[in-house]
């Protein structure tokens, strides 16, 4: 299984995902970007902070990577998720995913981001002019599901 | 036999600790140790929607330990 | 409507396309691209070709992107298509649609190549080692439908 | 009166020029325009699946012409 899944402490960029998926073979990339967003439930935000259980997160990214080859047919993912502090407008994660035609590459792309969403251990924190709150997702716990 | 718990996030920041160690009989389960933990830090004891670990992978509550695993419990996921 | 509609003759790159879509109330962005193939049909395949209407294309996607704003609710899409000659593994099309959500920049994106390879005016032709040949659509008149 | 087409892609290659002019009798529509199109350009004449635009929007083939508008003809697109 080709791919780059990694938790990462600076900057990330999509370039650096679409290079380690693109290749001669593929027509399509499909590219999914999460940013720092200003605000959340009419609430404004001034930044954010992720949290992750870094050796896990990876290891259930190769996973989500493997499962999406089966479902999808594309071997070529790239996942990249950011923690630490960041400003507003700032990319979060990065998935992208590289097929030979579009609509694997489309599908592939949108069932990353649910799956990682669902089940790659990392918590996001947001941070208020008065203060900060962790954001907790919806829970289901993967190995009863 | 003692065993390591790694904590994330907000159990992190209500622990004020990384991790904890606690006792447990041999053959506990994931779900006693976290009993063990709630009891050790009172600050978790609200806490209703644990996930669980076992070496990098999620396990359930019944799941039994040896001892030898990396043990982590967070709150349920928020990436992305 | 905000966006960025256009017909390049030089290489393009998504970071264009994603700065024309990016905004601090948005925390999603989706992206598309396209990539000069090397085979089609199990043909091996040299070189790409695109020729547009050039005009014409400008504005048929700048319908789309209004298209898109009506059924997705998301006014921030770009699309830039190259034109002339590309070399295996260039881009020839990248699209970026940024929304306040994942699921409609997905969705959003998804739609915005489905109509650029039903409806705006731009041609392919595939060079091979021994010849060319243009890629006809499959053709739907836009108007009759 | 005379109304200038432009012709893309294949169908240029085939025209050997980017642009035809013909004559047309005032209310012609632009299916009238395509048939002396190719009565013209032979190459062109077992091209079946015409798209016709005028002024840079899709327009179908009963479309009457007033003989100002920017008209093209070319075959189904295939871009992305």
């Amino acid at each position: 299984m080709a791919g780059l899944y990694r938790i990462v402490e600076r900057p990330i960029d999509v370039e650096e995902a679409i290079r380690a998926v693109a290749g001669p073979d593929r027509g399509a990339i499909a590219t999914f970007i999460g940013t720092a967003r200003d605000h959340h439930e009419g609430r404004p935000v001034r930044a954010l902070e992720y949290h992750a259980y870094a050796e896990m997160a990876e290891q259930v990214m190769r996973d989500i990577g493997r499962e999406t080859e089966a479902l999808f047919g594309t071997p070529h993912v790239a996942i990249l998720h950011r923690t630490g502090r960041l400003t507003i407008g700032e990319p979060s994660v990065v998935i992208a995913v590289a097929a030979e035609h579009r609509r694997e590459a489309l599908a592939a792309c949108a069932h990353v981001i649910e799956r990682l969403k669902e089940i790659v251990p990392i918590w996001k924190k947001e941070h208020y002019a008065d203060g900060a709150a962790w954001i907790e997702g919806s829970g289901s716990t993967p190995a009863s599901t | 036999m003692t065993v390591s718990v790694l904590l994330f996030a907000r159990y992190r920041e209500a622990a004020g600790t990384p991790s904890v160690e606690v006792e447990v009989p041999a053959n506990a389960t994931l779900a006693d140790v976290w009993d063990r933990v709630r009891a050790r830090i009172p600050s978790l004891r609200r806490e209703e929607r644990p996930m669980f670990s076992c070496d990098r992978a999620y396990a359930r509550g019944d799941r039994a330990l040896t001892g030898h695993e990396e043990i982590a419990v967070f709150p349920p996921v928020s990436g992305g």
